[in-house]
C-alpha cells in the first residue's frame, strides 16, 4: 500500500507530521523526530525513484478525480530524483539542526522550528511531484512562507537575518503574485490548470496571452531563482539564516526554481527551452554568463564565508542556466548534472561552515585563522569543496563544468567556453582567500585542538566524500542526468 | 611483477609513502625513513619498469571514466618512461639533500613538507604514464595543488605572495588555455588517447593548428616559457630542496615532458615540423636569449637560477617547435641533462646557504676556499648546463644545432650559440666569485648568523653528500645519452643515430 | 469599440495592480510595503474572477431556475489565494513588528547602514 | 446598468489605490486598504462570485485590518517622507508590466464571453456533473473540497504555516511579559475599534456555524465560518482586553486545535488511504453522494478549527506584544 501510495505520502508525511512535532514540548524529542521523519521522507522518495528508474511515468489523482478535472500528482524520473535531493537534503541537515541551533534560538522555539523545517521540505516535494500549475502555487508559498520564517530565526545571533527575512518575503510574494497572474492567462485562453494539458492546448491558443503568462510566470520563477537582476535577496538570506537552515536552502530552495524552470519550459511547453513557443532559452545563457560573472567577482570581495559562498551559488547558478540555455537533451542533462553536484559540493561546504561557526561562532573571514590547525577536518572539508567549485579534476565540480564546456565547445558557442574557463580563474582567487585565512593567517590566540561536532561529521563528510566520488566515478549521475533529459524532450534514452 | 602492477605502485607507492609520513610526524627519524625507503622503492620499482619495457606489450591500465570519452587511464612509453626515471632517481637524493638542509635551518612544519613531497613524486609519476591528455591534465593539476604548500612553506608575508603568484599562474594556464586547448582536441579528433604519429593532422587545418599549439605552449604554464614564467622566479621563496624539486625533477620538467608527449602523440612530430611550429620557434628562441640575459642581472643566487631554468626549458620548447625525431631527441636529452645539472647547481646554492647564510652573488666573495669539494661539483653542474663537453648537458645542445640545420634556420643556430656564452656569462660568476673573489666590507653581513651555533663552513654531510652525486652524474650522462637516445628512438621514429 | 468595452475590466484591473506594485517597489515603509503587496493581490484577484464571469448567468450555485452560472474555477482559486495573502501579510507583520523592536525603525533607508553586510555580527538578547 | 455599477467601482478603487500611495499615516492607509477590499468584495458579487466576496469579506477586509492595526501599534504610525520623491524604478517596471499585460489581453476572449475556453474546457464538467457527484447545490464548496481538495489542504496548512511563523516571530520566548493594565488595544481607548466592535460582534457568533454547515447550498464554508469566528473572538479581545482573551482561549488550546484542524483534514485523507483508495478519495467512506458529502464535512470542519485559531492566534501575538519599552 505504501509502494502504491508514496506519491502522495512524499508529501503528505512531513505535511501533516509538522503540525504534531509543533506540538511536542521537548526540542530534543522534536529534533530527534524531524530526523526521522526526514529520513522516512527520503525512503519514500527512493521508492518512487525506483518505481519510475525505467522510465515509468507515475500519474496519481488526487481524490481519484481524473484530471484535468482533479489534481494530479505526476512522477516521471526527473521529480523523483529532485525529491530524493530535497529529501536526502533534509536528512543530512537534521542531523545538526538542533545542534547549530545551540545559542541561537531559544528552546521553547525549537519544536516550531522544526516543524517549519518539514514545512518547508514539504512545500518544496509538493512542487516537484505535482503536475497541477495552480497546486505549485499552492506548495510554493507552503515553503515560502516556512523559509521566511526559518531566515528570520537567526535574528538570535545576528538581527539582519529579520530584513534579510522581509526582503525575501517582499520579493517571493510580489514573484508569487506574478507567477499567479501568468497562470490567470494561461488559464483564460486554455480552460485548465493541469500542466500536460495545458502543454496540449497551447498549441491553439492566442499567441499574446501565452507569451504574456508565461513571461511572468518566467519572472515569478526566475526571482526564486535568484536570477540576476533579481537575485538581492539571496545572499543575506543564506549569510543570516541559522548555518543549517543556509545549509537546506543552498541545497534545495534554488534547484527547486531552477527544476521549475526545466519543467515550465519542457513539460508543459512542448518545446525543450520554450515556454510558451517564446525561446526563453535565448535569454539565459546572457543571464548565465553576467551571473556567473557577477557572482564570482563579488564573492572575491566578501569579508564573509557564508556570504562568500551564496555569491558563488549565484555563480554556479548561472551555469545552470547557461547549460539550460544551450539546449537540448545535452543541455537539459548538463544543467542537471550541474544542479545535482553543485547541490552536493555547497551542502558539504555549507555543513562544514556551519560547524565552524558552531566552534567559533563567527564565519567571518578573519574568524578562520588557524582553521587547518585546531578544526584540520573541517578545513580540508572546505578545501574540497573548494577546489570542486573551481572545477579541479577528481571532483564533482569538474565533471559539472566538463559537462558544459564539452558541449558548447561542439556547438562552437565561443562566448560560453570562455565565460566559464574564465570565472574558474575568479574562483580560484576566492577559493584561495579561504585557504589562505584558514592556512596561512595568524590567529590571535592559539586554540585548543576541536574538530567537527560529531553531529556534523556524517553530514559533512558523507557530502565531502560523495563531492569526490562522482567526480571520479561519474557515471551514475551522468547516465541519470541523460535519462532524465532523454524522458523529457522524449527521445529514448 | 607485471607492468602494470608497475606502473601502479609507482603511482601508489609515494601516495602511501604521504600517508605513512602523516602518521609517523611525530617520530622525525621514522618519517625520514619512510621517505628514504619510499624514494628507494620507486627508483627500483621505475628501473624495472625501464628495464623490462617492450612497446609490443605494453599495456594500458583503464582507471576510471569521468565523462564518456575523457578516461583516466596509464600507458608506459619511453618518453615517459625517461621522465619516471629522472625524477624517481632524483627523489632520494633530494630527500637526503633536504633532511640536511630542513635540519640545519631549523625549518617548521617539516612532516608537511615531506608528505606533500611525496604527493607531487605520485602526481609527477602519474603525469609520466598518463595515457591520454586527459589523465595527463588531472595529474597535472594535481601536481600544482599538492606543491603550493611546499612554496608556501616558510609561511611569511612574501611567502605568502610568491605562492599566490605561483599558483594563479599555473592554475590559470591551466584552467584556461590548456583545458580549453585539451577540449578543442577532442571535439577536433573525437579521442584524446596517446597515439604514435599524432592524432591531429588532418582534422584541422595548419592555422587552426598554430594556434593550437601556441594554447598548449602557454597552457602548459610549467614549462614556463616566456612572458609566462613569472610564477618561477616567484616559486624561489619555497625552501631550497622545494625550489630544486620544482627545477629539476618534478614541476617545470613536468610541463616540457606535457609539451614533448603532446607533439609526438598529439601533434605528430612531422606535423609540427612542416610549418605549424614556427611562431613558437621565434618565441622559444626569444624566450631563451631574453631569460639569459636576465638572468646575468640577477644578485640573488636561487633568482639567477630560476632565471637560467627559463632560459634552459625553453630549449625543451624550441625543440617541440623545430618538429623533427632529432630536435625532440634533444628534447628529451635535455629534459634529462638539464635536471642533473640544475639539481646540481640548486643543492649548490642552498649549501652556500646553510653553510654562511648568504644568499646573494655580491655576499658570497671567497667563500669557495671552505667549501672545496661543493665548489667543484658546483662547477661541473655550470658546464653542463652551459653544455660543454665531456658532461652530459653537451648531447641536447648538440642535436639540437643539428635539428636547427637541418631545417637552415641558421638564425637559430645563431642564437643557440649566443646562448650557451649568454649561460656561461650568468654561472661562471658565481663560481668566479666563490673561488676567487675577496671577502669583502659586506662581510659583517654574515657575523651575527654566527651565533646561531650552525654558523660560517658547517656544512652537514648530507647536504654535501647529494651535489657531488649528481656532479658525477653529469658526467656518467655524457657516456650513457646513446643509451637513453637508443631507448627513446622507436618511439620518435629517430632512425640514425649521430 | 467592442473591444475596449468587452477589455475595459482587464484594464482597469490592470492599473490596479500596477499602483499595488508601484507601492510595493517605491515605499520605504516596511509596512506600507506589505499593504502595497495586499492592493496588488487583491487586484489579482479581481481579475480572476473577472475571467470567470459569463454574460447573463448566476453565481455558481445550482438550483432549478437557472441553467447558466458562472465558471466556479476562479472564484475556488481566489479562495486559496486569499488566504495566503493573509498568511502572508501576518508573517510579513510580525517579521516588521520584530525589525522595529530591534532597530528602531521600519524605514527602508534608515535600516540600510544598519545592515550593511560589512558590519560585525549583532544578535538579539539571547535566553 | 450593471457596466456602470462596475466602472464606478473600478473607479472607485483606482482612487482608493491612489490615496494609499500618497497618504503617509498608516492608520488611515489601513482603512483605505481595508475600503479596497471591501470595494472589491462588491465586485465580486456583481461578478457572481458571492463566496469570494464573503471570505474577502471576512479574511481581506476584516482579519487583515486588524492584523495591520495591531500591528502599526507596535511599529509607529507615521511614515517618514523624504521629499515624496517618485521612484522611477518603481514606475518604470509597473509600467512595463502593466504595458505587458495590457498587450497580453489583447487577444483575450471578451469579457463575460461564454464561449471563452476557461469557460468550456473543465468548467462544465464541475457545473453539469456535481450535482449526480456531489449531491450538493454549492458548486464552489464542491471543487473546493473535492474536485480541487487537495489545493483546499495546501491551503489550510499554509495558514497553519502563518501562524506557527507568527508564534516563532513573536512567540512567548521573545515577547516581554505583560504587566497589569497595560492591555494594549483596549478598545475604550480607540475609537474607530469600538465602533467596530459594538457593531459586529453578536452578530457574528450566531453566524457562523450557520456559515459553516449551510456553506453545501449557499456561499459559505469552512474558511468563512473560521473567520467568522475568529473574527468574534478578535473584537471580543478588542472589546475586553487582550488578558481576558487569552484566559477565554489560552494560546496552547488554540494551537492545539489549530494542528488537530489541519489533522482532521489530513486525516481524512489518510483514512481513505488506509479503506484503499486515493487519497482523499471520499468514496472510500461511503458510496455515491454520500461519501463525498462525509468527506467535505469533515474537510470543512477540520478548515474551520484550523482558520478560527489561527485567527485568533494571530491577533493575540500581535495584541500581547507590548508597545516601546
Amino acid at each position: 500500500m505504501i509502494a502504491q501510495n508514496a506519491a502522495v505520502l512524499v508529501v503528505v508525511l512531513p505535511l501533516l507530521s509538522a503540525p504534531l512535532v509543533a506540538l511536542i514540548r521537548n526540542p530534543a524529542i522534536a529534533g530527534a523526530a524531524a530526523l526521522v521523519i526526514a529520513a522516512l521522507d527520503a525512503v519514500l522518495a527512493t521508492l518512487l525513484l525506483c518505481q519510475t528508474l525505467d522510465g515509468t511515468v507515475i500519474s496519481y489523482h488526487l481524490g481519484n478525480w481524473a484530471p484535468p478535472i482533479g489534481i494530479e500528482y505526476r512522477i516521471d524520473l526527473l521529480a523523483a530524483a529532485m525529491a530524493c535531493l530535497l529529501s536526502y537534503a533534509a536528512t543530512l541537515v537534521a542531523l545538526f539542526l538542533p545542534v547549530s541551533l545551540q545559542g541561537a534560538v531559544s528552546p521553547g522555539d525549537r519544536p516550531r522550528l522544526f516543524a517549519a523545517f518539514l514545512l518547508c521540505l514539504a512545500g518544496l516535494v509538493g512542487i516537484v511531484v505535482t503536475g497541477d500549475i495552480f497546486n505549485v502555487f499552492v506548495f510554493l508559498e507552503i515553503s515560502s512562507l516556512s523559509t521566511y520564517v526559518l531566515i528570520a530565526m537567526g535574528a538570535g545571533t545576528d538581527r539582519r537575518a529579520l530584513t534579510a527575512a522581509f526582503d525575501y518575503l517582499i520579493l517571493g510574494a510580489t514573484g508569487a503574485t506574478f507567477f499567479v497572474i501568468g497562470i490567470a492567462f494561461l488559464y483564460v485562453v486554455t480552460g485548465t490548470l493541469n500542466m500536460a494539458d495545458l502543454g496540449e492546448r497551447m498549441a491553439t491558443a492566442p499567441k499574446r496571452a501565452i507569451l504574456v503568462g508565461s513571461s511572468f510566470i518566467f519572472v515569478g520563477v526566475a526571482l526564486k531563482a535568484a536570477m540576476l537582476p533579481l537575485h538581492r535577496w539571496m545572499p543575506n538570506a543564506y549569510a543570516y539564516a541559522p548555518a543549517a537552515i543556509g545549509t537546506f536552502l543552498a541545497m534545495t530552495a534554488t534547484k527547486v526554481a531552477i527544476y521549475m524552470l526545466i519543467r515550465m519550459s519542457d513539460f508543459v511547453f512542448d518545446t525543450p527551452g520554450e515556454i510558451g513557443r517564446v525561446n526563453f532559452a535565448a535569454l539565459l545563457p546572457p543571464i548565465g554568463l553576467a551571473m556567473l560573472l557577477a557572482g564570482s567577482v563579488i564573492a572575491v570581495t566578501t569579508k564573509d564565508l557564508r556570504r562568500l559562498l551564496a555569491y558563488s551559488s549565484i555563480a554556479n547558478l548561472g551555469l545552470m542556466l547557461v547549460a539550460l540555455g544551450l539546449g537540448g537533451v545535452a543541455g537539459i542533462a548538463a544543467a542537471l548534472v550541474n544542479l545535482f553536484n553543485h547541490a552536493i559540493i555547497k551542502g558539504g561546504m555549507f555543513a562544514t561552515t556551519a560547524a565552524v561557526l558552531h566552534r567559533r561562532g563567527s564565519t567571518r573571514m578573519e574568524a578562520l585563522a588557524g582553521l587547518s590547525k585546531d578544526m584540520p577536518v573541517a578545513f580540508g572539508l572546505l578545501v574540497l569543496g573548494g577546489l570542486a567549485l573551481i572545477g579541479v579534476p577528481l571532483t564533482a565540480g569538474f565533471v559539472s563544468k566538463l559537462v558544459v564546456i564539452k558541449l558548447a565547445f561542439d556547438q562552437a558557442n565561443w562566448l560560453v567556453v570562455g565565460g566559464v574557463l574564465l570565472t574558474s580563474l575568479i574562483t580560484v582567487a576566492y577559493i584561495w582567500r579561504i585557504v589562505e585565512a584558514g592556512m596561512l593567517a595568524v590567529p590571535e590566540k592559539p586554540r585548543p585542538r576541536r574538530d567537527l561536532h560529531p553531529a556534523f561529521i556524517l553530514p559533512a563528510g558523507l557530502l565531502g566524500a560523495a563531492t569526490l566520488g562522482l567526480g571520479i566515478w561519474s557515471e551514475p549521475m551522468l547516465t541519470l542526468a541523460s535519462r532524465i533529459a532523454a524522458q523529457m524532450i522524449g527521445t529514448a534514452p | 611483477m607485471t607492468t602494470a602492477d608497475l606502473m601502479l605502485t609507482a603511482i601508489l607507492l609515494p601516495l602511501a609513502a604521504a600517508l605513512l609520513i602523516a602518521l609517523a610526524g611525530r617520530s622525525p627519524n621514522l618519517r625520514e625513513a619512510v621517505t628514504l625507503a619510499a624514494a628507494a622503492g620507486l627508483a627500483f620499482t621505475v628501473w624495472q619498469l625501464i628495464a623490462g619495457f617492450d612497446a609490443g606489450t605494453a599495456p594500458t591500465i583503464a582507471l576510471a571514466q569521468i565523462l564518456p570519452g575523457f578516461t583516466l587511464m596509464l600507458r608506459a612509453e619511453p618518453i615517459g618512461l625517461v621522465f619516471a626515471g629522472v625524477a624517481a632517481g632524483l627523489w632520494g637524493l633530494n630527500s637526503l639533500y633536504s633532511i640536511g638542509y630542513m635540519r640545519a635551518e631549523h625549518a617548521p612544519r617539516q612532516t608537511r613538507f615531506y608528505a606533500c613531497f611525496a604527493l607531487a613524486l605520485s602526481a609527477a609519476m602519474a603525469i609520466a604514464m598518463a595515457g591520454n591528455l586527459a589523465t595527463l591534465f588531472v595529474a597535472y593539476e594535481a601536481l600544482t595543488l599538492v606543491t603550493y604548500p611546499l612554496v608556501v612553506h616558510w609561511q611569511t608575508e612574501g611567502a605568502i605572495a610568491g605562492a599566490r603568484r605561483y599558483l594563479a599562474y599555473l592554475l590559470a594556464t591551466s584552467l584556461v588555455p590548456f583545458l580549453g586547448a585539451i577540449l578543442w582536441t577532442w571535439s577536433a579528433a573525437g579521442t584524446l588517447d596517446f597515439t604514435a604519429g599524432g592524432i591531429l593532422d588532418g582534422k584541422l587545418g595548419d592555422g587552426a593548428l598554430t594556434v593550437l599549439l601556441l594554447l598548449f605552449a602557454y597552457g602548459v604554464g610549467k614549462a614556463a616559457l616566456m612572458p609566462l614564467h613569472g610564477w618561477l622566479p616567484a616559486a624561489m621563496v619555497a625552501p631550497t630542496p622545494v625550489s630544486a624539486l620544482l627545477h629539476a625533477v618534478a614541476v617545470v620538467k613536468a610541463g616540457v615532458f606535457t609539451l614533448l608527449k603532446i607533439a609526438v602523440y598529439i601533434f605528430g612530430i612531422d606535423v609540427i615540423g612542416r610549418g605549424v611550429g614556427d611562431v613558437l620557434i621565434v618565441i622559444a628562441a626569444a624566450s631563451v636569449i631574453a631569460a639569459s640575459v636576465i638572468a646575468m642581472t640577477r644578485d640573488d643566487l636561487k633568482a639567477r637560477l630560476a632565471y637560467s631554468t627559463v632560459a634552459q626549458l625553453a630549449m625543451v620548447t624550441l625543440a617541440v617547435a623545430i618538429g623533427s625525431p632529432l630536435a625532440i631527441a634533444a628534447g628529451i636529452l635535455q629534459l634529462v641533462m638539464h635536471a642533473f645539472g640544475k639539481i646540481t647547481l640548486f643543492f649548490g646554492a642552498g649549501a652556500i646557504q646553510v653553510a654562511t647564510h648568504k644568499k646573494k652573488l655580491s655576499e658570497i666573495a671567497g667563500i669557495g676556499a671552505k667549501l672545496p669539494l661543493l665548489m667543484a661539483s658546483f662547477l661541473v653542474g655550470a658546464l653542463s648546463v652551459a653544455g660543454l663537453p665531456p658532461l652530459g648537458g653537451m648531447w641536447p645542445k648538440f642535436l639540437l644545432l643539428e635539428a636547427a640545420s637541418a631545417r637552415d634556420l641558421y638564425l637559430l643556430i645563431g642564437c643557440l650559440g649566443l646562448s650557451t656564452l649568454l649561460t656561461l656569462g650568468y654561472l661562471a660568476p658565481i663560481f668566479i666569485t666563490a673561488v676567487f673573489g675577496k671577502p669583502g666590507a659586506e662581510d659583517p653581513h654574515a657575523l651575527p648568523h654566527d651565533d646561531h651555533g650552525h654558523g660560517s663552513g658547517h656544512l652537514p654531510l648530507l647536504a654535501l653528500i647529494p651535489p657531488v652525486v649528481t656532479a658525477l652524474g653529469c658526467l656518467v650522462l655524457f657516456v650513457a645519452a646513446p643509451a637513453i637516445l637508443r631507448f627513446v628512438a622507436p618511439a620518435i621514429g629517430l632512425g640514425v643515430l649521430p | 469599440m467592442s473591444d475596449l468595452v468587452g477589455l475595459f475590466p482587464y484594464w482597469a484591473v490592470i492599473v490596479l495592480m500596477m499602483t499595488g506594485l508601484y507601492i510595493v517597489i517605491a515605499q520605504g515603509n516596511l509596512v506600507k510595503k506589505l499593504i502595497g503587496l495586499g492592493i496588488f493581490q487583491v487586484s489579482v484577484f479581481v481579475l480572476y474572477i473577472a475571467i470567470g464571469v459569463v454574460d447573463g448567468a448566476t453565481p455558481p450555485i445550482l438550483s432549478p431556475g437557472f441553467n447558466s452560472y458562472s465558471n466556479p474555477l476562479p472564484s475556488v482559486l481566489i479562495l486559496t489565494a486569499i488566504v495566503v495573502g493573509v498568511a502572508t501579510l501576518a508573517v510579513g507583520l510580525a517579521l516588521a513588528v520584530r525589525i522595529r523592536e530591534s532597530f528602531g525603525t521600519i524605514e527602508e533607508e534608515d535600516l540600510l547602514p544598519l545592515t550593511m553586510p560589512e558590519l560585525p555580527p549583532d544578535g538579539e538578547a539571547r535566553s | 446598468m450593471e457596466t456602470l455599477l462596475m466602472i464606478g467601482l473600478l473607479a472607485a478603487l483606482g482612487a482608493l489605490a491612489v490615496a494609499i500611495a500618497f497618504m503617509d499615516d498608516l492608520l488611515v492607509v489601513t482603512m483605505l486598504s481595508g475600503i479596497f477590499s471591501f470595494t472589491c468584495c462588491a465586485i465580486f458579487v456583481l461578478f457572481d462570485a458571492p463566496d469570494v466576496a464573503f471570505t474577502e469579506a471576512c479574511v481581506g477586509a476584516g482579519v487583515s485590518t486588524v492584523l495591520t492595526l495591531a500591528a502599526i501599534r507596535l511599529t509607529g504610525r507615521r511614515e517618514k517622507r523624504v521629499g515624496r520623491r517618485a521612484s522611477a524604478v518603481g514606475l518604470l517596471v509597473s509600467t512595463v508590466c502593466g504595458l505587458a499585460l495590457v498587450y497580453g489581453t489583447l487577444e483575450l476572449p471578451r469579457f463575460g464571453d461564454p464561449a471563452a475556453p476557461a469557460n468550456l474546457h473543465v468548467a462544465p464538467h464541475y457545473l453539469n456533473e456535481s450535482a449526480a457527484e456531489m449531491g450538493i447545490p454549492n458548486v464552489i464548496t464542491s471543487v473546493l473540497g473535492a474536485y480541487r481538495g487537495y489545493d483546499t489542504m495546501g491551503e489550510t496548512v499554509v495558514v497553519f504555516t502563518a501562524a506557527l511563523g507568527v508564534l516563532l516571530l513573536l512567540g512567548g520566548s521573545q515577547s516581554r511579559p505583560l504587566h497589569r493594565g497595560d492591555a494594549p488595544a483596549r478598545a475604550d481607548r480607540d475609537v474607530i475599534l469600538r465602533s467596530v466592535a459594538t457593531l459586529f460582534v453578536p452578530m457574528t457568533l450566531f453566524l457562523a456555524p450557520y456559515v459553516q454547515f449551510h456553506g453545501a447550498y449557499s456561499p459559505g464554508g469552512g474558511f468563512q465560518a473560521g473567520a467568522i469566528l475568529g473574527g468574534a473572538l478578535i473584537l471580543y479581545g478588542l472589546v475586553f482586553g487582550i488578558d481576558r482573551l487569552n484566559r477565554l482561549v489560552p494560546e496552547r488550546v488554540l494551537q492545539v486545535i489549530a494542528a488537530l484542524g489541519v489533522l482532521t483534514y489530513g486525516g481524512t485523507g489518510l483514512v481513505t488511504l488506509a479503506l484503499g483508495r486515493n487519497f482523499l478519495d471520499y468514496d472510500a467512506l461511503s458510496a455515491g453522494p454520500t461519501g463525498q458529502q462525509i468527506g467535505l464535512t469533515a474537510i470543512e470542519l477540520g478548515v474551520f478549527m484550523t482558520v478560527t485559531c489561527v485567527m485568533t492566534l494571530l491577533f493575540q501575538r500581535f495584541a500581547s506584544r507590548r508597545s516601546e519599552p
